[in-house]
């Protein structure tokens, strides 16, 4: 992995909670990965296993236990509590649910322009023109400004969402499963919208989701995290077609193909995911994995990476 | 070919009262389901797929809600909707068991598993309490339930959602019922739980040899799982076909664009496809075909009413005005 | 034209809710009663010659003729000047003891909810306690201590109520704060401060609204059982609770109806119209209650 | 099971000092010591004086606060300044009558509540229904004396069904016919104070509970209405209301001293207004103690009985 260009480095970011008898839920384990800049890089993995709190931890919106997030120079994790809230005018996200995303109590105007209040950008008359043409831009007329939310749909509320989230002009916005509570046919509007965004003001996405199809449309670089840890960064491409793990290979070969004609060896996982309580020994996957050895029980593997800068975390890989 | 119908649903119209307004959650739905087969129903929230399975059980809220007059559901040629409340209740779980989305709501929390089961076969085969038990351990080894001796002494809590599922699989299944209406069976698990699931509901539907109707807004799952499939869009039943008519020539623009707008594992595709605007308010009906506002083939004949459902074929029926013409020509030949 | 529109919207919610609250028929007649009823005992004295403290000597215990409306009691009280003087006293206590608890248990609920910790800790086990205790029984005993008067009886009351605030706004700010977009702001860089006073405690309004009408009324309640009781709003004083009180002897309560009968009639209409503008508030503010 | 007793007991250690330094507070707080009663005309100072240092009242507070709670342990509440015999013997006499009655009113108001509850939920707008929030209006808006005055004025003044007031018609005889009676009226209208609450929660709680996907899932099963009503959707309903029973003892204890100075039911509620009347403030306090460990008990009981209810909360 070459940090030179990145824009954000993650390093070994580990978020503890404190759970039941003394127990630490261990949400986020010891992750490292970086975004460069105007690239999506997609996070998938199972309810549980960790991808939205490392999302938020990497926002500093829920205290790391340990590690650092490197951003322009600076850990961001350290940074005193003041300095770290002006820079959240570079770095947004946008949330999962767009019902309880909004202030009920607000108008959808206020709700945009809410960052540029926060940070005190422009005058009030250029604050609100900033608003206007942002909420333009993700296809609102000027007259549903004043409405409230509860007053659209789904798909409308996370545009204005993600108005709001880009209207700071950031560099990295966090997407926590922006279209997971939406219609299906609605997601494709916001993928879209998402994509357009990107290609005109470069923002760089942390593109958290359970979906597999739609990361993999979304992303240029691919993370796959299994109870705390990540196992498998790649390109996508390479990770689509050379699965390294045998978990993000039954990942993928869980995902139903809406096409007749695709036959396709099922690999079917036997078991529930264990307790991030109480993680296994070794390699956490041993429990359900096809090919788990001695060694696997034992000792947790490393990351390595081949020269293309795809990285998997199982000793039976071969680079 | 008449006797393999086990399940004919003609004309249903389901009607919602509220404070707004009367919501036709299901208006005017056809369908039949044949023995030993998989319909998959198809659609979005709001399309009335779940109310079309509440309806075939008539287990509409009864104070706002009501199945109109001139609906019909058969049941091997048995009128439902006819029946009294506690004969229903006898068809309930013993002829047409159901599985409810989220397993973690659908089991009574302060119940043993055991309990669950063994009210549910009690209730129908008329059975003691002992060999009922020992049924249910039975069940529970069936669907994949490690130590169910132990388990089914269990409260719902101490299982995962996983589990639970295949308990509610074990419950529904464990009175041998002919049809088995699974009501978004897998949206609430994780991906990998998923492929559990619908592998074990794949292997049981060929023991127990029941016909599933298998409702969801995942085509994914329909391709993996159904023969044929309905396609529901604002309470209206759009597009019926087999499962490779639906997927290799979808013909309603709904089905069409539906199918463009997924992002898909086996493509690369730069831009998806996206169907404008927003799924419809049922309190505010839309002049004649449901879907004209968000259609790119809208005419101005479009506007009128919901075409009727014409058949192309034997297994294939579309309501759309584009295939008058077709639907005309393979009613001569 | 711009801004004026713009004023006119951003009220939207609280105009919904009016609206929805006009449609709630119970609670606006409800409502009409009490605005009638505040305006008669804060006004009638002001009109008309009423004096509830003279004992009319050789009036003791009059059946209501023309000079006095509703009689007079067993030393010869005026019953319709007791009664609209009474007004007064009950309907001052019930406002200003729901006000006492809501200004001690909102701030504290506030507290609580968002710091959690050992700030929250303390403040609810504090509110364990005091709802462990009979609170007529401590009223009693503080009623006591301090001397029986209109005053006392406020602050007893009042100082006893905050734990229902408390304990709302707790439950309230704790659920709110987990909303996304509170999470949202902090994501925009909102201060804590914002974050309290612009998105949570509005959205954590409502329920307090109508807590506040159960409180007043429930307040009203209290004083009256206390004065009943000869331990409230002391004579000559008037207040609902202890024009009742001259019923506990029985020749009064078969004999001599117009000294306890209006009064308690007044007293349970007043309360239930509270309730019921607290029920259609309620209603009102429910987002899932569509008009 | 025994680990959530337990730490529901160390929860009550707490409360329990607290409640007793609020008490103690209160009891320094009401004019007089207990010193008074003992001085006599004759006294010097320096006798007083030896007198307050034989009681411990010269002591810092927290001493005298440990004291009086060794005291209060030892089963002994001082003396009345009324009669002159230990508070727990004035007040022993007294428990039993208000237990009978705060118990009969709280089974009463169960029952009905539930009841009424259950069938409101189950057949909105049926007669049942409307008397369901009938009575949880009389309930919440009439206070008890009023309401008091006019059944006595009825019942016992004007049909003459039911004596006016106090316990029996014969103290010698203890006849339980004749307690029933005079029991009826005193225990109805106590109840009818509470059950309001429980109506209104046992409907809600119903009402939400029917909508739950259990439920759904009973019915879709095949089983009949009366099962998934009484059994299925019932049992998971009276979890709010157990919590709601709970925190309404206190307003029961509150509302029996209203109750039982009406009907002159000889308890420790007219116990409390007599010796208020009185300035006899060992009583008062002997009285507060008495209640509150009680409520305190019930409380205990509830979270048991809560326990019992909902699994999750058990292990």
């Amino acid at each position: 992995m070459n940090d030179s260009n990145a824009l954000l480095a993650v390093q070994n970011v580990k978020k503890y909670f404190k759970g039941t008898k003394g127990c630490y839920v261990k949400a986020v384990d010891d992750v490292s990965f970086s975004v460069t800049k105007g690239e999506t890089l997609g996070l998938v993995g199972e309810s549980g296993c960790g991808k939205s709190t490392l999302g938020r931890t990497v926002l500093n919106l829920v205290n790391a236990t340990e590690g650092g997030v490197i951003y322009e120079g600076r850990d961001i994790l350290k940074l005193p509590q003041r300095e770290m809230r002006m820079l959240r005018k570079k770095l947004q996200m946008v949330f999962q649910n767009p019902y309880s995303s909004l202030n009920p109590r607000m108008t959808v105007l206020e709700a945009v322009r809410a960052p540029l209040d926060i940070f005190g950008i422009g005058t009030k008359e250029e604050r609100f023109e900033r608003s206007r043409d942002i909420l333009r831009y993700v296809g609102l007329d000027e007259y549903q400004m004043y409405r409230y939310p509860h007053e659209f749909s789904g798909g409308q509320r996370q545009r204005i969402v993600i108005a709001r989230a880009i209207i700071s002009e950031p560099d990295f916005v966090v997407c926590d499963e922006p279209v997971s509570a939406l219609d299906v046919s609605v997601r494709a509007q916001v993928l879209n919208l998402m994509q357009d965004i990107q290609k005109e003001r470069g923002v760089a996405y942390l593109f958290i989701s359970h979906d597999l199809s739609v990361v993999k449309h979304i992303s240029d670089r691919i993370a796959v995290m299994y109870l705390g840890k990540i196992v498998e960064i790649s390109p996508k491409e390479a990770l689509y077609d050379r699965p390294g793990h045998p978990y993000t290979q039954a990942l993928l070969s869980a995902i139903p193909i809406p096409d007749t004609d695709i036959v396709r060896e099922r690999i079917i996982l036997k078991g529930d995911l264990p307790s991030p309580m109480d993680p296994p020994a070794g390699c956490r996957f041993h429990t359900r994995c096809r090919f788990a050895t001695e060694e696997c029980r034992m000792k947790e593997p490393e990351m390595r990476f081949d020269e293309s800068g795809h990285g998997v975390a199982c000793h039976r890989w071969k680079e | 070919m008449k006797d393999n119908v086990l399940l004919q649903v003609s004309h249903l119209r389901t009607q919602f009262e509220t404070k707004e307004g009367i919501i036709p959650a299901v208006d005017d739905i056809s369908f039949t389901v044949e023995r030993g087969q998989v319909l998959g129903i198809v659609g979005e929230s709001g399309s009335g797929k779940s109310v079309t399975s509440m309806s075939i059980l008539k287990l509409i809220e009864k104070y706002n809600g009501r199945i109109l007059a001139g609906s019909s559901v058969k049941l091997e040629g048995r009128e439902l909707l006819g029946l009294s409340e506690a004969e229903m209740c006898n068809i309930r779980g013993r002829e047409i068991a159901m599985i409810f989305q989220d397993p973690m709501t659908s089991l009574n929390p302060v119940f043993t598993i055991e309990r669950q089961m063994v009210e549910t076969i009690v209730r129908h085969k008329k059975i003691g309490r002992k060999a009922a038990r020992s049924a249910a351990v039975e069940w529970l080894a069936k669907v994949g339930i490690p130590e169910p001796e132990k388990r089914i002494r269990e409260y719902p809590h101490q299982l995962s959602g996983g589990m639970r599922q295949r308990v509610i699989i074990a419950i529904a299944l464990s009175c041998d019922p002919k049809l088995l209406i699974a009501d978004e069976p897998t949206t609430a698990l994780d991906v990998t739980i998923q492929a559990q699931i619908l592998d074990l509901l794949r292997k049981l539907k060929d023991e127990v040899n029941a016909a599933i109707i298998l409702i969801t807004h995942d085509m994914g799952v329909v391709a993996d799982m159904a023969d044929h499939i309905l396609v529901m869009y604002a309470g209206r039943a759009l597009e019926y076909g087999t499962k490779q008519q639906i997927f290799k020539n979808p013909r309603h623009p709904y089905t069409k664009g539906l199918l463009a707008s997924i992002p898909r594992m086996d493509r690369m595709e730069e831009r998806l496809f996206s169907i404008e605007g927003n799924v419809p308010n049922l309190l505010k009906p839309v002049e004649g075909c449901v879907f004209r506002e968000r259609c790119g083939y809208a005419r101005e004949e479009c506007g009128g009413c919901q075409p009727e459902l014409l058949s192309l074929s034997d297994e294939s029926r579309v309501s759309c005005l584009l295939y008058e013409k077709e639907a005309k020509e393979s009613a001569h030949e | 034209m711009d801004r004026k529109r713009k004023e006119n919207v951003r009220n939207s919610f609280w105009r919904n809710t009016v609206q929805k609250f006009m449609k709630h028929r119970v609670a606006m007649f409800s409502l009409v009663f009490l605005t009638v009823e505040i305006l008669a005992v804060v006004l009638l004295p002001l009109l008309m010659d009423l004096d509830p403290y003279t004992t009319n000597v050789g009036c003791f215990s009059m059946a209501p003729d023309d000079r006095f409306l509703l009689g007079t009691d067993d030393v010869g009280r005026d019953v319709f000047s007791r009664l609209v003087y009474g007004g007064r006293v009950s309907i001052l206590v019930g406002f200003v003891s729901a006000l006492l608890s809501a200004v001690i248990g909102i701030p504290l609920g506030l507290l609580a909810g968002y710091y959690g910790g050992i700030i929250r800790m303390t403040i609810m086990r504090l509110v364990d306690i005091f709802m462990s205790f009979p609170a007529m029984i401590i009223q009693l005993v503080l009623v006591t201590v301090l001397g029986a008067s209109a005053t006392s009886v406020m602050l007893v009351i009042g100082l006893l109520g905050w734990t229902g605030f408390a304990r709302l706004t707790y439950s309230k700010v704790i659920s709110v704060k987990e909303q996304e977009y509170v999470e949202a702001a902090r994501a925009s860089g909102a201060t804590n401060f914002r974050q309290m006073f612009q998105y949570i405690l509005p959205n954590s309004l409502a329920p307090l609204f109508v807590q506040f009408s159960f409180s007043v009324a429930s307040a009203i309640l209290q004083e009256s059982g206390l004065s009943f009781l000869g331990l409230g709003v002391p004579v000559p004083t008037a207040s609902w609770g202890n024009m009742i009180y001259s019923a506990q002897s029985l020749s009064t309560l078969v004999y001599r109806p117009w000294m306890w009968v209006p009064a308690g009639m007044i007293l349970v209409a007043t309360v239930l119209s509270i309730n019921f503008i607290g029920d259609g508030l309620r209603d009102a503010l429910d987002p899932k209650m569509k008009i | 099971m025994k680990k959530f007793l337990l730490k529901r007991i160390l929860i009550m250690i707490p409360v329990f000092f607290g409640m007793t330094i609020l008490i103690f507070v209160l009891s320094n707080l009401t004019p007089g010591s207990p010193v008074d009663a003992m001085i006599t005309a004759d006294m010097t100072p320096a006798d007083i004086e030896a007198l307050y240092v034989r009681m411990g009242l010269d002591q810092p507070l927290h001493i005298q606060y440990l004291k009086w709670l060794g005291r209060l342990f030892q089963g002994s509440l001082g003396y009345s300044f009324r009669t002159g015999t230990a508070v727990t013997g004035v007040i022993g006499e007294r428990v039993g009558p208000t237990l009978l009655l705060t118990g009969t009113a709280l089974v009463l108001a169960i029952a009905a509540g539930v009841l009424l509850g259950v069938v409101a939920a189950c057949k909105p707008y049926s007669i049942w229904d409307y008397m369901a929030s009938g009575l949880s209006f009389i309930g919440a808006g009439v206070p008890t004396f009023f309401l008091a005055l006019v059944f006595i004025y009825c019942f016992a003044v004007k049909l003459q069904w039911l004596p006016t007031g106090g316990m029996y018609a014969n103290a010698s005889t203890k006849d339980w016919m004749d307690v029933a009676k005079h029991l009826l009226m005193p225990a109805v209208l106590l109840g009818i104070s509470m059950t309001g609450g429980y109506i209104r929660q046992t409907r809600s709680s119903m009402l939400e509970v029917m909508g739950e996907e259990y439920v759904k899932m009973a019915r879709a099963k095949g089983m009949r209405e009366k099962v998934v009503l009484y059994s299925h959707a019932l049992r998971n309903a009276m979890l709010p209301v157990a919590t709601q029973i709970g925190m309404s003892v206190p307003f029961l204890v509150g509302g029996a001293v209203v109750t039982e100075q009406v009907f002159g039911w000889p308890g420790m509620g007219s116990l409390m207004v007599l010796s208020i009347t009185y300035r006899d403030y060992p009583v008062i306090m002997g009285v507060t103690v008495y209640t509150t460990c009680a409520v305190m008990v019930v409380n205990l009981l509830m979270d048991i009985i809560y326990a019992l209810l909902d699994p999750r909360v058990r292990n």
